[in-house]
């Protein structure tokens, strides 16, 4: 076991730990200024991919389907808000979990409607292509340190824009009192629809970034749906740090897992046997780590306020 | 007192014919011959039964859970466990004799769910809200990739059962026979169900949901009193998925996925959160729908999805609310 | 009980009139049409009903369902087929795990299953049956003849599937026949879609070649990846990694991959050239290898029809047995566990105007049947 | 003087650097009304939160009845006899009156791990459920919903279920907040009463209510007591003035 080999690794848990981020970070803050809980989430982050598949295929440039996945998705975002999820703010979450389950089979069929059944292609865009050699000997894909680099910056973007700006300040009120926010005249409605696009927009971005890595194709984003919720019930609810670090948690856990149980296995085991026990613990050790954090920290490890 | 305890005649009604309309659609197949009517009768008993279970916790406790899937998939592969054992003569695990008489294969099949459940809720019932629809699922998901991952019984592939368990001396490969064994355990079902809601446990239950710190100035701890009602609504989801396993005569983890809590969920929202008939009334509603939508169209799942946003945004209270609006509110 | 007693007589009454000519024949084509599986059966059911549509055959039913890829939905779908539709040949599955829910419980009630793709080790060893018939392959062919090639190419090997049952058998099936060292066997998750800790591992193993057996989104996620990871290390795979329906996702990073199939787009013989014209003409794509299978599965059974009646069991299995078709593959013979005999063909991903494919470069196997076979007692 | 029910000492409890309860020292006698009045913020529901269980204090101790109870939870001290009333009435909406009280009954019985026998049938559950009721005049709104219950008949339901409930003792808070003085005027009567069976600790920003009923007053600014004694104490005491009934008019 090499230094390049763990250095890789760790940049691989780092931008996995990104890339959830992206995700989480939308659906922590509809819940925290809205109160909803949004299993459409992964929805929206299918329908950046496939905009930004589609446009890429169009018009041969992946940056105008980056482009196209952020507009789908917020489009996407505000179209559900408005129609469906404004009318769930009153009620209790087993009715948002319905609406939102239902929205994902729409959203699924539809878009299967739309582009059929096949998987479609997106590739790294020409400038990002191959790797690139970091010093200490690490070669690693160039469209992965870009992925890494485009998070960290949207996570800056986000704080600066709660911490630092009118609508940031709006949004620390929302999650604080909804009444009160109301009540001081800021317009709750176009609030909550600009959160939710915004949400919906990082997660159409996650899907497109990812999109150029995977397979873009119906069902892609509940996998990473069921992720982004361990991670930021893991980082506390409605916490849009606990998501931060939650997702780089989860992103390191699920890395390290899949590196060094196949490994501590075959200490005891015939390789085979080793592999084949190492990834079914691997894929069950951050739902263990969620479970045990859980139990020490109900609330999570950044609760937001109680 | 009957001054006091008005009878509410319609919802009594409603939900007889509600109880009823399985074994009537299942007689009239069996009557004409469409055995494969029967089977749908039974799939209807079978899912109104898992709902039922999943009620006690979701409609009397409040408890919304998106892990209840673990608990039917347990009950099920208890049951392909037990049967692959018995076939091959192996004995089980703990000395536990391989015996796959359904009576024998349910009451392990419920104790180990419940087991599980105590494990789950003890850990999942110190959060609430979405955190405890988070957690559940977390733990679903755990139990989905152990099945995957385990080396034996089937994996992703899941088991087959050749035959069904025995029932004493029944020909359970007979449809309308095991219709009967799986109507027998939702009634079984029903009446814990209706039990369990008027008694004291019960009360204290559904003011857990309604206030869990009005209880607990009572003197009551609501999770305590939660906590058992999850390991009982456990133990009926997994009595179900034993006999969803014979039904099928097949195991996998797809019923242990997501989709399936998912859809547990969507049928007790569909008939009535808290309703006695209302997971039975959601899940002949989808089954039904399922099967008559399904033949007509390859995207009744985009149409499902409609009909169950339209349910959430317009009809509250499902269907049971339609047939026998809810009266005064009562303990 | 009158009614019912009326209804059967009737019903004798037509079987009696028909019996003089050839008894229609029902056939239920299940599969999976939505879903993320849904591009293997579309491809199915379109290859499935080409034969029949070409057949011209009028007294043959085929009734058509979607699984959804949930085999609980199989199961109930098989269950109204056999017992209230009644047909006489069951087919048109794509995925294992739905297999093993539908066909063992299909033949035990005597029906026929013609298997278009899925062939589990379970159905043709010690589990098989005289009423099931696999036209596709055995699960573990194409992966044996990845072995059989890599021992020319390779001495020192990283070998990658997922955690599940045919990525077991998939693993076991290589090493059965490739006899140099292994570097690394892993074991991924199903449905993972970032493979960057396994390249990584695959990179600093010092193996001369990976073998991986990825299906659908999974091996697309993962050769889009490794073209990024600068790694030299060259993959090879059976043909399921590299089919017809995941190539356009893949890109030009499936360019020149070596892998296996018994059929490509290119084979040299009459029947494939008009299978595939056919085939462009009525769904304007190419076929896939799931395509062949199942034309194939309709052409057997059409061809058995053609000589036995369904109801005579042993009769129509034994037309079967006798496979008397003109495969796009060339030569096809079923083995003593009813699974074929065929030949493998190393295949590599090429350009043809534009369009991702498939090209036989050689013959791997001859005559290939399985490891399975003699434990089959029938 | 008979020996204090509950006893608070030096009970102190911060969020981040914020105190908000400042080594209070307050007790409760038998047969009396002990209010405990200060402006907003002064940190009265935090001080109830960590009499009643619903928070736990940094240092400090609650004992009720002889025992140390400041590390029990809500329900356990409950059961030793702890009442309490909740400052938004704390009601759950779909019981009717008697369901709430038979509620009560029955935990004073210990007995809600009991499955199989109906609720609705229980004389053992139901009569002394209606005799509460009866005592705090809502007999005859028993089978009425407690969702459709007036602002005045939910605060005597909360009464009535401490008397099924058997308290010891009472923690109240702010009983006459949204009250119409009609229903002051008999709240007022019924706790009244009430004391000599159950001595009442409570929150109360209605000063006519509070010297009209109280024995004692303890004044709490700044998370911290300021004056204890009886209303003619209070009202004279000097600090009081100026800490918070100045503040009261200003």
């Amino acid at each position: 076991m090499s230094l390049p080999l763990l250095i890789e690794q760790a940049l691989n848990g780092l931008q996995l730990g990104i890339m959830l981020f992206l995700m989480a970070a939308g659906l922590t803050l509809i819940f925290g200024v809205m109160g909803v809980i949004n299993l459409a989430h992964g929805s929206l982050y299918m329908v950046g991919a496939f905009a930004c598949a589609a446009v890429a295929a169009a018009s041969g440039s992946f940056w105008l389907g980056l482009a196209a996945s952020l507009a789908a998705a917020a489009v996407a975002g505000a179209l559900v808000e408005t129609t469906v999820i404004r009318r769930l703010y009153a009620r209790d979450h087993l009715d948002q979990v319905l609406a939102t389950f239902a929205l994902i089979l729409i959203f699924s069929e539809g878009t299967r409607w739309l582009f059929g059944s096949f998987p479609l292609y997106l590739d790294v865009p020409p400038l990002l292509q191959g790797a690139v050699a970091l010093p200490g000997g690490v070669q690693y894909p160039a469209y992965r340190l870009a992925v890494i680099g485009l998070g960290i910056a949207v996570a800056i973007g986000l704080y600066l824009l709660i911490a630092r700006t009118r609508l940031g300040m709006r949004i620390r009120a929302g999650e604080n009192d909804r009444e009160m926010i109301a009540a001081l005249g800021v317009d709750i409605r176009s609030l909550n629809t600009i959160v939710f696009a915004l949400g919906a927009a990082l997660a159409g971005l996650a899907g497109a970034t990812v999109g150029a890595l995977q397979s873009v194709q119906v069902g892609m984003g509940e996998p990473v749906l069921i992720l982004a919720f361990v991670v930021i019930v893991i980082g506390g609810i409605g916490s849009v740090r606990g998501a931060f670090y939650g997702a780089l948690l989860i992103g390191f856990v699920d890395t390290a897992g899949r590196f060094f149980l196949p490994r501590i296995a075959g200490l005891f085991l015939p390789p085979a046997d080793a592999g084949l026990l190492g990834s079914g613990l691997a894929s069950m050790l951050i739902y263990a780590v969620m479970a045990v954090i859980l139990a020490l920290r109900p609330k999570g490890l950044f609760a937001s306020h109680a | 007192m009957p001054e006091r305890h008005a009878i509410p005649v319609r919802s009594l009604l409603a939900s007889l014919a509600i109880v009823l309309f399985p074994l009537a659609y299942a007689l009239l197949a069996n009557l004409s011959g469409e055995t494969f009517h029967v089977t749908l009768a039974t799939r209807i008993a079978i899912l109104g039964l898992a709902a039922t279970g999943l009620n006690l916790a979701l409609g009397l406790g409040g408890l919304v859970s998106l892990g209840h899937a673990a608990f039917f998939g347990i009950g099920g592969y208890v049951a392909g466990i037990v049967a692959s054992h018995a076939m091959g003569g192996e004995p089980l695990p703990f000395g536990l004799p391989a015996s796959a008489q359904m009576a024998s294969v349910w009451a392990l099949a419920m104790l180990a769910a419940g087991l599980f459940a105590l494990v789950v809720g003890a850990i999942s019932l110190r959060t609430s809200g979405v955190a405890f629809i988070m957690i559940t699922l977390a733990f679903a998901q755990l139990v989905f990739y152990l099945a995957i991952a385990w080396p034996g019984y089937g994996g992703e592939d899941g088991m087959a059962l050749i035959l069904r368990n025995p029932f004493f001396g029944l020909a359970t490969m007979r449809p309308m026979t095991f219709f009967l064994i799986a109507f027998g355990a939702l009634l079984a079902g029903l009446a814990a169900f209706a039990i369990i809601k008027a008694s004291r446990f019960g009360a204290a239950l559904q003011a857990a949901r309604q206030n869990p710190d009005r209880l607990a100035a009572l003197g009551v701890r609501p999770d305590r009193i939660q906590l058992v009602a999850f390991v009982i609504s456990g133990a009926i989801t997994a009595l179900a998925g034993a006999l969803y396993a014979d039904l099928n005569r097949f195991v996998s983890p797809s019923m242990l996925s997501w989709h399936m809590s998912g859809e547990l969920i969507v049928l007790v929202v569909l008939g009535g959160v808290g309703r006695l008939a209302g997971p039975l009334a959601g899940a002949t509603l989808y089954v039904l729908l399922e099967h008559f939508l399904g033949g007509v169209t390859e995207r009744w799942q985009f149409f499902l999805g409609l009909a169950l946003l339209l349910v959430v945004l317009m009809g509250r209270g499902g269907l049971m609310s339609l047939l026998a609006p809810k009266g005064a509110g009562h303990g | 009980m009158t009614l019912k007693i009326v209804a059967l007589t009737a019903l004798a009454l037509a079987a009696g009139s028909t019996a003089a000519l050839s008894e229609p024949l029902k056939i239920g084509l299940i599969t999976t049409l939505s879903g993320p599986g849904a591009g293997l059966g579309i491809d199915t059911r379109d290859g499935f009903m080409l034969a029949v549509e070409q057949s011209g055959a009028k007294d043959v039913e085929v009734l058509v369902e979607d699984d959804g890829q949930k085999p609980e939905l199989a199961v109930q779908i098989a269950d109204r087929m056999i017992q209230s539709e009644d047909v006489d040949v069951l087919t048109g599955i794509v995925f294992s795990n739905i297999l093993m829910a539908v066909a063992p419980s299909a033949t035990a009630q005597d029906k026929f299953y013609v298997s278009t793709n899925a062939a589990p080790a379970a159905l043709a060893g010690a589990g098989c049956h005289p009423l099931y018939f696999n036209a596709a392959y055995q699960n573990d062919n194409l992966h044996e003849a990845m072995g059989e090639y890599a021992n020319r190419e390779y001495k020192n090997m990283v070998i990658m599937a997922p955690n599940y049952p045919a990525g077991k058998d998939s693993l076991t099936g290589f090493k059965r026949y490739y006899k140099g060292e292994l570097a690394g066997e892993i074991y991924t998750q199903l449905g993972q879609t970032d493979y960057a800790a396994e390249i990584a591992q695959i990179r600093a193993s010092g193996a001369d070649g990976v073998f991986m057996f990825l299906p659908g989104g999974m091996g697309i996620a993962f050769m889009k990846q490794y073209a990024q990871s600068g790694s030299e290390i060259p993959v090879i795979g059976p043909g399921f990694s590299f089919s017809q329906d995941v190539l356009p996702a893949i890109g030009d990073a499936a360019l020149g991959v070596k892998n296996s199939g018994q059929w490509a787009k290119n084979l040299d013989n009459p029947a494939s050239k008009r299978f595939v014209e056919a085939f462009e003409a009525q769904y304007d794509r190419l076929p896939s290898i799931y395509a062949v299978q199942a034309y194939d599965a309709a052409q057997l059974i059409l061809s058995a029809h053609e000589s036995a009646e369904p109801s005579d069991t042993e009769a129509f299995r034994q037309a079967l047995l006798k496979a008397d078709i003109q495969s796009p593959r060339g030569k096809f013979s079923f083995n003593t566990n009813q699974h074929p005999i065929q030949d493998i063909y190393l295949t590599e991903v090429v350009k043809e105007d534009g369009v991702l494919t498939n090209h036989t470069v050689e013959t791997i196997f001859t005559d290939h049947g399985d490891a399975y076979a003699a434990d089959c007692q029938m | 003087m008979a020996e204090p029910i509950l006893r608070v000492a030096g009970l102190r409890k911060s969020y981040g650097g914020l105190t908000v309860t400042d080594d209070v020292s307050l007790d409760l006698r038998p047969g009396e009304i002990h209010a405990l009045i200060g402006p907003n913020g002064a940190g009265k529901s935090t001080l109830i939160g960590q009499i009643c269980g619903s928070v736990m204090p940094d240092a400090g101790s609650v004992s009720f009845d002889g025992r140390d109870i400041t590390r029990w939870n809500t329900a356990e001290r409950a059961r030793a006899g702890l009442g309490r009333t909740f400052q938004i009435s704390t009601i759950l909406p779909e019981f009717t009156a008697l369901a709430h009280t038979m509620l009560a009954v029955q935990a004073r019985q210990g007995t809600s791990f009991r499955f199989f026998r109906p609720t609705a049938l229980d004389r053992s559950l139901r009569d002394p459920a209606m005799q509460a009721l009866a005592r705090v005049g809502l007999d005859g709104r028993a089978e009425i919903p407690a969702a459709s219950l007036s602002h005045g008949e939910r605060r005597r339901l909360e009464v009535a279920l401490v008397l099924a409930l058997g308290s010891k003792a009472l923690v109240m808070d702010e009983p006459m907040a949204g009250m119409g003085s009609e229903g002051s005027r008999e709240l007022t009567a019924l706790l009244s009463q009430l004391r000599h069976e159950t001595p009442i600790l409570m929150v109360e920003h209605d000063m006519d209510a509070v010297f009209a009923l109280a024995d004692r007053i303890s004044v709490l600014v700044y998370g911290r007591i300021v004056a204890t004694g009886t209303p003619d104490e209070i009202r004279s005491d000097r600090l009081v003035r100026e800490a918070y009934l100045g503040e009261a008019s200003a």
